[in-house]
């Protein structure tokens, strides 16, 4: 087993432990977390699997790295963002899971 | 001498930098958004006139295993065409819709807006899987960004919502991206279809799965829907046009360029899951559509409704019916954008006309708003798949596709789904025909109803496109878009 | 000699991961998040590729990192009473 | 003026001239009036261009493209023209009527806006030229009748209106299932005389008895065949022109049509007879004109008794189909024809009785002819031909159908008509016995319009009624006249039986 | 009901981590042709980093989203109407604000090195315009201060999307020059991703910067 398919099975597994935090949690600061360590999992499965192990890791695959991560913190911070601006509104930043609201909505 | 097929670049790039102008330009951005509008879907309507020859741009001039190259065939042509459409109805209506107390909120709308455009566009013409990847992202952060626009509790709390969902879904997406990208060594789409077909590892199938679930998600298909209707619900009547109209079926075009591309020898086992998916989408969705007393999340259950036509399309993708089914989903999903999108903003002229959300708050319309009342009829009978609109064409080529491939229950399903359609809507237009109460009488012109209108009359009179539209689809059709 | 370093990485890795994402106490879990970036940066760098590495140190874990403990102070009393960080 | 451009002005004047209505505002009644008359006149023109062409033995047609494999097809035969002509001067005289009925109603831009629009699908479905077209404005016709249903914007309107979309959309998906099939077996389904199907294999006979089930079963919807009739005596609260639209010249006419069309054209009358199926069409048809009778019978309100008689009347058309033969073929055609003016008198009259006085229950008849005598000689006729009295049309139909009955064969059949007419006679005769025999014991419920001498109501709306009360006459009593409709339907069933 | 939920998740999790790994073990990867064509092209790329010559040259496009992307977070930022924001407290922390005194000026310096040297080795701009942001919050805690008072949020504005615009009309240059889309002349390439990267790096501080509450 070289270190490469190490990294990457690390970054499933990464994965995996996130999606799990991602669903349990409700507050958005914890979900931020959880998405930030998926990514994180994805880019190492992303570079553990690039082809070609020379000197230097694969170019094209680092600069996509560097482009999530750019793309991660934008997210993170849209999402803090527009949570402060509830936080200010008065409403409640632990969101309920995403898929149960369902006959909350046909009370309105 | 520019080169002609300079032209999808600058599909992108015309809103993109026009996007940025608006941040700059205070009085004069109406105008420069009106003049934009013009331009880019003139160079659409150019695309157009291509009919439906693939073009290809190597964008920095590096061939694509190295470059990213843009690429637009006759199903990119035709979104991009309906892209123009929407998206010059939701701005022109959103320069009408965001006044008075809503100017500054305008202000912020349309260099979003714009860059919704650019996205869109990006997406449709990209070539390119983490590029796919990067314009997925870009149309995320903005639909959330927009649908939070209003900044009142339940817009933000749904615009997060979405966003959270949303990122999963993107992960999911990326991860997918990563595993192909390892077991390929290649991003161009074209590169791995050859290398896809050439040898079919089980990988392949982890990473489609976590590219069609997460594409799913971002597409509310059920029962990942339930971020939808408080988002689109919940935004601005111009940004939900945009939203029900684009940025979800961004998500389901993706799903078709992958479905006809690089995952086209994978596809096998999945195609029954997104057909039962979609058709309880649309069971369900119409259901709740029937259910609702709000008249936008009318609108909205009947996107999720709708967007199971699309999903439950892919397992008709096949056997006999394989042509017909590609006609008849690009087809509905063109007339599904017009018509939705001229929904959203009837609905949003029909809100501020009654000063309430609430359906039983309609009454008098008809003849207070008749502009608006009409658009939402006009695009209820496309989504509906009555004709002679484009739903129609589409419904009955999707119909067409279930009959030759056999499958009974996919055509039940459709059929209950139209009437489930008319019935919904059938409730929201019937209430515009009682009388008006005496007070309640909120000022608005008709300039709101008259946009959406004309978005409404383009569903309608493309159903009289249907020949020429599906000319620009043969090559795709029998060539799958690749290869 | 490499390969048990890298092994020992991976395990830190995925330690302290688990500790971000399900810790009791959210500010922990956000410094945790901070040092599994930190870690993941020389995760990066063992892998040889120093940009990456670079940046997830600066971004990944640096302004992330700084964004979530600004957010985990603000958001630490949410309207509904109880302390919103506690693991479920 | 080549063929294509006469029949698409033939179907898109009205659709023009709707469109116009729609965009002028509410006070130009004027401008509103001319165009409606003009586009009504220059439809009866292009029509008679078309007759013209025909006689000379042309069949007119165009076809655009539209769907794979499914193109739009508008061709004008004998039979398209029947019903052309028909709802083309039907809503010359109900457009002239509606003109006095909607005086000073409000919306009456959207109202004649629709009524174009309606008239427009109407046509499209008498010269549709293949099974898509005629689906096209089939459905076409449902979306635009159902604004002029719920009109008054009651609660009651509403409520009709949504049940008569319920059964009129579920009619049109039914409908669309077995275009979809038949399109399946065959490609495009092309109208042509004796049929297409025919050139099927052996082994499709069970589907194409599906198909048929499935064809007629959408269409019945729209000509209220027991029991598929629930809409048609709720639709009664729209304002009489409406009524009149759906019951003569537009609705249930269009289901009839479809009902001809399907036997004689898609499947071939010969070719249908063999699959067995129209002795259950028959069948259906017999239930559908003792059950609409027996309910008139029973109702108190004047315009629910006529829906009932409608219902009863519509499937005399089917029935003449089913029997299978030329004679009763004739019997069906001709009554396309004579049902439409004998029932769109007795909805003018009625309408007539509602505004002028109120009068919208049977009992409140009493003495009605001495107040309105000319309406009430209009209603006479009206009800004396649907009784099937001689010299009058339904007398004609009658005699056709009963004769091809002893043609067929199937005595039963002459029974039945037999019963109906009486039955006929005991839901008509009454009221003609109030309205002239009997003195006025309570005033007028509302009179709208007083009373002026020589005049009993506005000019707009007597004169309607009066026109095809005399129509009904001459197609009694001038049968065999050139143009008249027996003779036409004559030259169709010529055409149909053709060895 | 709860209970049952989070083990479903916790199931479901478990079986997609198993799946992963599963997939991740079984990749049978192709020859690194990809990496080939990198180095292959490098000398035409107008950068000696193959990282460098990906972000900007090769596969410039994504980058230029990426951009987009970034810009999106403050617009809406702004976009949303708020009420005043809490007045800047300065802390008057005398090691912090000595702290800041060294180290931003050598933030500011490292941040230029960074941006230079990325033509050459790790580096470039997404790594300088971090630092400078890091340098800007760092101003903000010690002082209290950080842009001049005269840089509103409105006429950051122009800054803001300085980076993008420069990508942007680098862009239509070479597309109206008959070129393709950010298809640099070779011998220009290196003076173009400078002056993008240059843009970028103020851009991206920037809007980095404003992510910050």
């Amino acid at each position: 087993m070289t270190s490469a398919l190490g990294y990457a099975i690390a970054g499933a597994l990464l994965v995996a432990m996130g999606l799990a935090a991602m669903l349990l949690h409700h507050h958005l600061v914890r979900r931020l977390i959880a998405f930030n360590i998926m990514g994180g999992g994805v880019f190492l499965v992303l570079l553990g699997l690039a082809p070609g192990h020379g000197e230097q890791a694969d170019p094209v695959a680092q600069a996509l790295i560097l482009t999530g991560i750019v793309v991660a913190v934008a997210a993170t911070g849209l999402a803090l963002a527009l949570a402060r601006r509830l936080h200010q509104a008065g409403g409640d930043v632990r969101l309920d899971h995403p898929s149960s609201r369902e006959d909350d909505d046909d009370q309105k | 001498m520019i080169r002609s097929d300079a032209l999808l670049p600058i599909l992108v790039m015309l809103p993109l930098s026009l996007a940025l102008l608006l941040l700059l330009s205070g009085r004069w951005g109406r105008f420069l958004s009106l003049a934009g509008m013009v331009l880019t879907t003139a160079l659409a309507a150019l695309l157009l006139s291509h009919g439906g020859q693939p073009l290809h741009h190597a964008m920095g001039g590096w061939p694509a295993p190295l470059g990213i190259g843009l690429r637009a065939d006759g199903l990119a042509t035709l979104m991009v065409m309906m892209t123009a459409l929407v998206c010059s109805a939701a701005l022109i209506y959103g320069e009408y819709w965001f006044d008075g107390a809503k100017a500054e909120q305008g202000r912020q709308f349309r260099p979003l807006a714009w860059l919704l455009w650019a996205g869109v566009n990006a997406l449709l013409l990209a070539d390119d899987l983490f590029n796919l990847y990067v314009t997925l992202e870009l149309l995320t952060l903005l639909a959330a960004g927009l649908a939070a626009l209003m900044a009142t509790q339940a817009a933000l709390t749904a615009a997060l919502r979405y966003l959270m969902v949303a990122l999963i879904a993107s992960t999911a997406f990326l991860l997918g991206v990563a595993l192909l990208y390892g077991a390929t060594g290649t991003l161009a789409l074209e590169l791995i279809s050859i290398r896809v077909a050439a040898n079919p590892q089980p990988v392949l199938v982890v990473a489609m799965a976590l590219m069609v679930g997460g594409l799913a998600l971002k597409a509310a298909l059920f029962p990942l829907h339930g971020w939808l209707p408080p988002a689109h619900g919940g935004a601005a009547p111009p940004v939900s046009a945009l939203l029900s109209a684009l940025v979800v079926k961004a998500s389901f075009y993706v799903v078709l360029r992958l479905w006809m591309g690089p995952l086209a020898p994978l596809t096998g086992g999945v195609g029954p899951v997104l057909g039962v998916l979609g058709g309880m989408a649309i069971v369900w969705g119409g259901w709740q559509a029937l259910r609702q007393h709000n008249l936008k999340m009318v609108v909205a259950y009947s996107t999720v409704a709708q967007m199971g036509y699309l999903f439950l399309a892919f397992d008709l993708l096949q056997g006999a019916g394989y042509a017909s089914a590609l006609n008849g989903m690009v087809l509905q999903a063109v007339a599904h954008g017009l018509a939705k999108g001229a929904m959203f903003l009837a609905a949003g002229a029909l809100v501020v006309a009654a000063g309430g959300y609430r359906v039983d708050q309609l009454q008098g319309m008809a003849s207070r708003q008749p502009l608006a009342v009409t658009a939402l009829a006009v695009a209820g009978i496309s989504l509906a798949g009555m004709p002679p609109t484009a739903g129609f064409a589409g419904k009955w080529l999707l119909l067409q596709a279930a009959w030759l491939n056999g499958q009974w229950l996919w055509l039940a399903v459709m059929l209950a789904g139209s009437l489930l359609t008319a019935s919904y809507l059938l409730k929201v237009v019937a209430v515009t025909f009682l009388p008006a109460p005496v007070a309640a009488s909120v000022g608005c012109g008709q300039r709101l109803g008259g946009v959406a209108l004309m978005l409404a009359l383009l569903a309608l009179l493309a159903g009289f496109a249907v020949m020429p539209m599906l000319q620009l689809l043969a090559p795709v059709a029998t060539t799958g878009g690749w290869l | 000699m490499s390969l048990w370093l890298d092994l020992l990485l991976i395990v830190a890795l995925l330690w302290i991961a688990a500790g971000a994402l399900f810790s009791r106490q959210l500010f922990r879990a956000v410094v945790l998040f901070i040092v599994f970036g930190l870690l993941l940066a020389l995760a990066w760098a063992r892998q040889a590729a120093a940009d990456v590495a670079l940046a997830e140190a600066a971004i990944g874990a640096g302004l992330t990192g700084a964004l979530l403990l600004d957010a985990a102070g603000r958001f630490r009393r949410v309207r509904g009473g109880k302390d919103a960080g506690g693991s479920p | 003026m080549s063929d294509a451009a006469l029949l698409l002005i033939t179907v898109s004047c009205s659709l023009v001239g709707g469109i116009v209505i729609f965009l002028l505002p509410e006070q130009q009644r004027g401008w509103r009036t001319a165009i409606n008359l003009g586009a009504a006149l220059i439809k009866i023109l292009c029509l008679l261009l078309i007759v013209g062409a025909v006689l000379n033995g042309q069949v007119l047609s165009v076809r655009l493209p539209f769907l794979p494999g499914a193109d739009l097809v508008l061709r004008a035969d004998a039979m398209s023209l029947l019903f052309a002509i028909l709802s083309a001067l039907l809503w010359l005289v109900t457009t002239i009527y509606a003109i006095g009925y909607l005086e000073g109603a409000p919306h009456r831009r959207r109202f004649f806006g629709f009524f174009s629009l309606c008239v427009t699908a109407t046509m499209g479905i008498a010269l549709a030229g293949n099974l898509i077209t005629f689906f096209l404005f089939y459905e076409l016709l449902t979306l635009t009748t159902y604004p002029l249903v719920v009109h008054r914007g009651t609660p009651k309107a509403l409520a009709a209106g949504r049940r008569y979309l319920a059964y009129t959309l579920v009619g049109g998906v039914v409908l669309l299932t077995g275009v979809l099939w038949l399109q399946q077996l065959l490609g495009s389904v092309d109208f042509s005389h004796g049929g297409v199907v025919s050139v099927l294999a052996d082994s499709h006979r069970p589907a194409l008895v599906a198909i048929f089930a499935l064809l007629i079963g959408g269409v019945a919807v729209k000509a209220a065949v027991v029991p598929l009739h629930g809409w048609l005596p709720e639709a009664m609260v729209a304002p009489a022109p409406v009524s009149a639209l759906l019951h003569a010249v537009a609705v249930v006419k269009a289901g009839a049509f479809g009902v001809v069309r399907i036997c004689y054209d898609v499947f071939g009358i010969e070719y249908a007879a063999s699959l067995g199926v129209l002795q259950p069409l028959a069948v259906m048809a017999g239930v559908t004109i003792l059950w609409g009778s027996l309910r008139a019978l029973v109702q108190s309100d004047l315009k629910r008794r006529l829906a009932y008689s409608t219902i009863s009347q519509a499937s005399y058309i089917i029935l003449g189909v089913a029997l299978f033969g030329p004679l009763a073929t004739i019997g069906g055609l001709v009554h396309l024809v004579h049902q439409g003016i004998m029932k769109i008198t007795l909805f003018f009259c009625a309408g007539n009785y509602a505004e002028t006085l109120g009068i919208h229950a049977i009992d409140q008849l009493d003495g009605v002819g001495q107040r309105m005598p000319l309406t009430t000689v209009a209603f006479t006729i009206g009800a004396l031909g649907m009784i099937g009295v001689p010299a009058t049309a339904g007398f004609v139909s009658k005699w056709y159908l009963g004769q091809g009955a002893l043609a067929a064969d199937m005595g039963w059949v002459l029974w039945l008509l037999l019963a109906s007419s009486l039955l006929n006679a005991a839901y008509f005769l009454p009221l003609l016995h109030r309205a002239w025999f009997r003195v006025q014991r309570q005033p007028w419920p509302e009179e709208h319009i007083p009373r002026r001498p020589g005049r009993e109501t506005s000019l707009l709306l007597l004169l309607p009624p009066l026109v095809t009360a005399l129509s009904v006459v001459m197609a009694g009593l001038w049968a065999g006249a050139p143009f008249s409709p027996l003779v036409w339907a004559q030259l169709i069933t010529a055409l149909e039986y053709r060895p | 009901m709860r209970v049952v939920a989070h083990r479903l998740i916790v199931a479901g999790c478990t079986v997609v981590g198993l799946a992963l790994v599963y997939a991740v073990v079984n990749v049978q990867g192709p020859a690194p042709d990809l990496a080939l064509a990198v180095s292959g092209a490098l000398a035409e790329s107008g950068v000696s980093h193959p990282v460098t010559a990906v972000l900007l040259n090769f596969r410039a496009y994504d980058t230029l989203l990426e951009v987009a992307v970034m810009l999106v977070a403050p617009l809406v930022a702004a976009a949303l109407p708020t009420t005043a924001p809490a007045p800047a407290k300065p802390t008057n922390d005398p090691v912090l604000q000595a702290l800041a005194a060294v180290a931003v000026p050598l933030a500011l310096l490292l941040a230029i090195y960074l941006l230079l040297i990325g033509a050459s080795r790790s580096g470039g701009a997404f790594h300088a315009a971090a630092v400078l942001a890091g340098a800007l919050v760092l101003l903000q805690l010690a002082t209290g201060r950080s842009l001049p008072a005269w840089l509103t949020p409105t006429r950051q504005q122009p800054l803001l999307i300085l980076g993008l615009a420069l990508f942007c009309a680098v862009g239509w240059l070479s597309l109206l020059l008959g070129g393709y889309f950010l298809g640099y002349p070779p011998a220009w390439a290196g003076v173009m991703i400078l002056v993008i990267e240059s843009g970028l790096t103020l851009s991206l501080a920037l809007a980095l910067w404003r992510l910050m509450p």
